[in-house]
């Protein structure tokens, strides 16, 4: 997959004059199951230091284009929110608000999995950190099951957007815009828990085959950072939504 | 006369060429498999050149039906699908990732003194997925027939007979290709540039490119979700934009033009950053003032964000809002201002060299005085009542955003081209193009503000016959513009097969980037070069280097 | 402006100059004061600009090749000067603007009503108590004039070049245009936001007329005479709608139908064009102009589901003209409780 | 962007952020007049902070990438604000039908 040239160059130049005094990786004690190509920085980095600066960079300035991608549907509701207040109030209260308590405190939880896997790997305790990924991935199962069930229990009612609005006793001019920002923005968001599901899988995967160590975990801090990302969106989404007044 | 490297103590190259990017690896598969920064711009310069030959057809079409005032070639279906196709062809498939994608892959690694872009596995993706965009788009266009402008506006666009969902999502997938190389360009500048190169030795061309990958990653989800709203509006009915329904289409207008008014600084910022880059060299004099276009540039980027309501001055929209879109329009012209100032005073006591690079630039210069001025005049809520969706706005913006990007593009192709291919291009008919383009260009507008005051509203097939001498000058205009770029384009192709070796600074110009041996070997820098100087300060060579070079 | 020689003289030369249409409202005057000021501090700008950007080019021109230029500039006062002076004017410029602005979009109190509906390629004239006119529009001379109006389908845009003012035309909304016509004459009516492939041909015109004159025609076309120089329309005695709703009432059809969303004999008519219906037999449709026209004329076709098979087939009963007519009443009656009777519309007191 | 919080961090963080969610929910069934959404706001935002600083390292990180969400949260702020501001003081008869303010330009005026 990686071109043969740069690694020869890397021998050719030697090691480039890293400007961070961090000792190099190559002579760290990481165990021999680590990769070599992927232990050492790409060529256009001086050295590990700022390769996993530029990991977590990388991930931070897109998760600002995730907060941007969901600032257009917030606007949105709260247009709508303003237009139409007692319609939005009266489906907030047709909303289950245990359920999605539940599911607030259940995403918080994975998170902290999350967050525990990466403080585990830097201390080597790779086992551990499986397991924290393993219970970081149950979380987010969780909380799709809830999340689907709330969905079912919405159709099964017709409190579906637009067109398809069927439920007699809400107010018939701002309940459907309620619901369609319900499903448009919640659907989103439960799209990004699944895509965070998966990408802790591959985690798993690169663990158990040895990929990390404490020197090279840059891929598992990008997760994380992400999952928390989208915790933080839920953090927001639930007041909006269930706990209108 | 070859400056020595940066680093003084350095030997001249030596005599035998190490293999240049173009030649270390040849076949199909170096080339659609490759992570070299500089291979994958020219990838973007063969697909940015096809999307430009393209949309320049369809305005071609344009101006052509536009010659009587009843049908001249096509029918009025034909013609709206027409002014979409150039529209969305224009906009996102060639001006918002031309310069940056072709100029800022292959300069900025050699402007930062590193040997690649940040990640480049992330740069090579977003070239595929930019390619995908591009087949999507076209094909759900001429297959859909749309016919709803580049600007969806809704409910139209969600009730329209014809097929929408498919150019949506063309233009969705090539949101994601800007922000991919947003991302990409914002860590490269932040982490992998060279040793002794801190913020203020930046090049200028790099500050434009940050600005704009700042607003590209910002701006274009919203985008995203917009056009993702639509799809789901036409498709399912959900009403969010749907008046009948309780929605607001004037809120459409909000989240389309919260992105499409940074998107036009997106087209035009890297040619303020190509003509800020090239006219130093050309005048042979640092910029009149470093600081000032550097700060200028985040003026527009970050002021750029609150003046998108002057598109919607007479949409229904508030008083109150128009008052506070005026004056955010005027905050953000004054930057253009300021860096309109710097442009022209960089010549003063300099040694302005004359060739098509200078020509494109001052033409550049021009073109941004005129488009500017009537921008600050559409700015006044009270003239925009008259003059908004007429031929003065198509003037307006062409004079503004097309004109300059379109120049800068070329001022950028010429000047970087012997870095790029190593050859030179014939002077005196890469002149006459750009003399060419120049007027065509000049000649197909300005009519046009003229139809803007006698109140012909664009978009429109047919117009009453007072307007039509307008149109004829504007169209003979059109055919003048193409013909330049004709020229220009054989005198390229020309110089890439028969033009003689190009020496390794042909205008004796101080970047980083003309450090290296032009074509560049694959990995740009023997040595991870140290900056010992600014970026516009000649390196100083000591005594004895001189006399042995 | 004060109507001195010299100052009409400047205005009707820079008028013709920049290709600008008769001045045909009281505020256009203004807007064209606001255009030439701008216009020519914007030249005279832009002169100077190129002026000094040629001289330095001359003057700076590379006559020994390899010469090298030397340090100039980066005066601060430099900079503030060119920050300053442009700054100033723009926001001189934006103040008046905003000023000729306010004045565009504050309809006096005493103005003439009148509803616009524009619908996909045509303008529709309702005036509260008289005639509907499509496509031309018959304003008194010296009278503000206050339209409001709403679409029919998609976005269009209300624009009169001689006015120099347009506004957009929302679809289920309603927005507000003004202007006070100076002098009799015909006015074009162009839309200037693009709705479809008759957009460039959905112009109006509208007809200033002397006071007398125009009372005149108000009187006559307000007894239900077809306007004879209407673009006519066979049905436009009066509005269509109020036609369709007397040949329900008539024909019996209000017996069974609804008008308000109360369930009756048969479905009601409230919101039912565009709805999406269940037949019987479990297919859906959109209740449109061929599935209603079909069930006036043969009902047991397709019944939705839950209602009998009793309606009778108006075969031969009812002419074209009167389909058309109940077709726009049903069309009409969304769920919107405006919609009943649309001539009158909301009479808002303006601000 | 070496040293990390301790495991025991994370742990108090997560009490904290349970509790905050606890004090939101019950917030919620306290009529406040109009200050209950406010308050829902000011709790997610302090939950979304402790998330950033704690579990994100935030607190460790360079200054870019602290300003890189404080950035994009501005421009939420920005399109939601002047969305508002414009629907709020439109022409009311522009506005939605059934809407708050289209109500109450017809008070007195529907049958």
């Amino acid at each position: 997959m990686r071109p043969k040239s740069p690694s020869n160059n890397r021998r050719r130049f030697g090691a480039a004059p890293s400007s961070a005094g961090a000792a190099g990786p190559a002579d760290s004690d990481c165990s021999t199951r680590i990769d070599p190509a992927e232990a050492l920085p790409q060529i256009q980095f001086q050295d590990a230091v700022r390769q996993r600066h530029a990991a977590s960079l990388a991930v931070w300035v897109f998760l600002s284009t995730e907060v941007m991608f969901f600032a257009g549907l917030i606007a949105a509701y709260v247009v709508y929110r303003y237009d139409y207040p007692a319609a939005f109030s009266a489906c907030s209260h047709h909303l289950e608000r245990w359920v999605a308590t539940f599911e607030t405190a259940d995403l918080l939880t994975s998170s902290l999995f999350m967050a525990l896997a990466i403080h585990f790997i830097q201390k080597n305790a790779r086992r551990l950190s499986v397991l924290c990924l393993a219970l970081a991935f149950l979380g987010g199962a969780a909380f799709l099951v809830l999340h689907g069930h709330e969905y079912a229990t919405d159709a099964m009612e017709g409190a579906l957007p637009g067109r398809f609005y069927r439920l007699a006793e809400l107010p018939a001019v701002g309940a459907p815009m309620f619901f369609a920002l319900y499903f448009f923005i919640t659907g989103l968001h439960a799209i990004h828990v699944a895509v965070g599901m998966g990408l802790i899988g591959y985690l798993v995967v690169q663990l158990l085959r040895g990929r990390y160590s404490p020197a090279y975990f840059n891929p598992m801090e990008g997760v994380g950072l992400y999952w928390h990302f989208v915790d933080m969106v839920w953090v927001f989404l639930y007041p909006l939504f269930y706990l209108i007044h | 006369m070859n400056p020595a490297s940066l680093a003084p103590e350095h030997p001249p190259s030596a005599p035998a060429r190490a293999p240049s990017y173009l030649t270390a690896e040849t076949g199909p598969k170096s080339w659609l498999f490759t992570h070299d920064h500089k291979r994958i711009a020219l990838l973007y310069l063969g697909t940015v050149s096809f999307t430009l030959i393209l949309g320049g057809v369809f305005a071609l079409l344009l101006r052509l039906e536009l010659l009587t005032p009843e049908n001249t070639i096509m029918q009025a279906q034909t013609y709206d699908r027409l002014f979409t196709l150039h529209g969305v062809t224009m906009v996102w498939l060639f001006m918002i990732p031309s310069i940056p994608t072709v100029f800022g892959n292959f300069l900025l690694p050699l402007m930062l003194g590193a040997h690649d872009v940040a990640l480049p596995r992330l740069n090579l993706l977003s070239w595929y997925v930019f390619v995908v965009g591009i087949a999507v788009t076209l094909i759900g266009m001429i297959a859909g027939g749309t016919d709803t402008g580049w600007t969806f506006y809704t409910p139209y666009s969600t009730t329209s007979p014809h097929e929408v969902i498919p150019v949506l999502a063309g233009v969705f997938i090539i949101g994601f290709s800007t922000i991919m190389t947003g991302v990409n360009f914002i860590v490269t500048i932040h982490t992998v540039r060279a040793q002794g190169l801190h913020w203020m030795r930046l090049p200028l061309f790099v500050w434009g490119i940050y600005g704009v990958s700042i607003i590209q990653i910002l701006a274009t989800p919203v985008l995203g979700i917009t056009l993702a709203l639509v799809c789901l509006e036409s498709f399912l009915g959900t009403g969010i934009f749907d008046p009948l329904k309780g929605g607001d289409p004037v809120l459409f207008q909000h989240l389309f033009w919260f992105y499409s008014h940074p998107a036009v600084y997106i087209m035009v910022l890297p040619g303020m950053g190509v003509v800020s880059e090239v006219l130093p060299a050309l005048c042979r004099r640092p910029p009149f003032n470093y600081k000032a276009i550097v700060y200028s540039t985040f003026g527009i980027a970050f002021v750029g964000f609150l003046a998108w309501g002057h598109h919607m001055f007479v949409a229904g929209q508030s008083t109150a809002a128009n008052v506070m879109f005026g004056v955010a329009t005027m905050g953000v012209a004054i930057f253009t201002a300021i860096k309109i100032f710097n442009w022209v005073g960089n010549m003063y006591q300099g040694q302005v060299v004359f060739n098509a690079v200078t020509a494109y630039a001052l033409g550049f210069i021009f073109l941004m005085i005129f488009g500017g001025l009537t921008g600050v005049a559409l700015g006044t809520v009270g003239l925009d009542a008259h003059w908004h969706d007429t031929y003065f706005v198509v003037a307006h913006f062409h004079f503004i955003m097309a004109g300059p990007t379109l120049l800068a593009f070329l001022a950028a192709l010429h000047f970087w081209f012997p870095k790029m291919f190593g050859k030179t291009f014939s002077a005196r008919w890469s002149l006459i193009g750009a003399a060419t383009t120049f007027f065509g260009f000049f000649a197909t507008f300005t009519p046009q503000f003229l139809l803007g005051n006698m109140g012909m509203p664009r978009r429109s097939y047919a117009y009453l016959p007072r307007f039509q001498w307008l149109h004829v000058a504007s169209t003979m205009g059109a055919s003048i513009l193409a013909a330049g770029l004709l020229i220009t384009l054989f005198t390229l192709i020309h110089a890439l097969f028969f033009g003689e070796r190009a020496p390794e600074n042909p205008w004796d110009a101080t970047g980083y980037e003309w450090a290296c041996a032009s074509p560049p070997p694959p990995h740009n820098f023997e040595v991870t070069p140290v900056i010992t100087r600014g970026p516009y300060e000649w390196p100083v060579i000591p005594e004895e280097a001189r006399r042995a070079t | 402006m004060a109507a001195g020689s010299t100052s009409q003289f400047f205005n009707t030369y820079m008028r013709k100059l920049l290709f600008l249409p008769r001045q045909g409202a009281t505020y256009a005057a203004q807007v064209d004061h606001l255009h030439y000021f701008v216009l020519l501090t914007t030249l005279a700008v832009a002169a100077a600009l190129t002026v000094t950007g040629l001289a330095f080019f001359v003057r700076y021109k590379q006559r020994v090749p390899g010469k090298r230029g030397t340090r100039a500039g980066q005066g601060l006062l430099l900079e503030v000067l060119f920050i300053g002076t442009p700054l100033s004017f723009f926001l001189l410029w934006l103040g008046m603007g905003i000023d000729v602005y306010l004045h565009i979009v504050s309809p006096p109190a005493d103005a003439m009503q009148v509803y616009v509906t524009a619908k996909q390629w045509m303008w529709k004239f309702d005036y509260p108590d008289g005639p509907v006119a499509q496509g031309v529009l018959h304003v008194p001379v010296g009278r503000p004039v206050k339209l409001l109006m709403t679409s029919r389908d998609v976005i269009h845009s209300f624009y009169v070049p001689a006015f120099r003012a347009k506004r957009d035309v929302l679809p289920g909304r309603y927005t507000e245009y003004w202007f006070q016509a100076t002098a009799p004459g015909h006015y074009d009516i162009f839309c200037a936001e693009y709705c479809g492939a008759g957009h460039s041909y959905m112009r109006g015109q509208v007809i200033a007329l002397p006071p007398a004159q125009f009372h005149a025609w108000y009187a006559a076309h307000s007894r239900g005479r077809t306007a004879q120089d209407d673009a006519n329309d066979p049905a436009v005695g009066n509005s269509l709608v109020a036609q369709g709703e007397r040949v329900a009432a008539n024909q019996g059809c209000l017996k069974c139908h609804s008008v308000d969303g109360s369930a009756h004999i048969g479905p009601t008519w409230l919101g039912l064009f565009g709805r999406r219906e269940v037949m019987t037999d479990g297919t859906a449709l959109i209740a449109d102009a061929p599935y209603l026209t079909e069930s006036m004329m043969a009902p047991a076709a397709r019944i939705v589901r839950g209602y009998q098979p009793v309606m009778p087939s108006f075969q031969g009963r009812l002419a074209a003209p009167e389909v058309a007519a109940l077709l726009e009443y049903i069309k009409s009656l969304h769920d919107l409780p405006l919609q009943v009777h649309p001539p009158e519309g909301p009479t808002y007191e303006p601000r | 962007m070496t040293s990390e919080v301790s495991a025991r961090g994370y742990l108090v963080n997560w009490i904290v952020l349970l509790g905050l969610t606890a004090l939101t929910f019950g917030a919620a069934h306290v009529d406040l007049g109009g200050w209950n959404t406010p308050l829902a706001l000011a709790i997610a935002l302090t939950k979304a902070v402790l998330i950033a600083l704690v579990f994100m390292n935030l607190l460790h990180a360079s200054f870019t990438q602290r300003f890189v969400l404080v950035g994009a949260g501005l421009l939420v702020l920005l399109l939601t604000g002047v969305v508002l501001l414009d629907a709020r003081t439109r022409f009311p008869l522009a506005t939605p039908p059934g809407s708050q303010r289209w109500l109450h330009a017809h008070a007195g005026q529907l049958p």
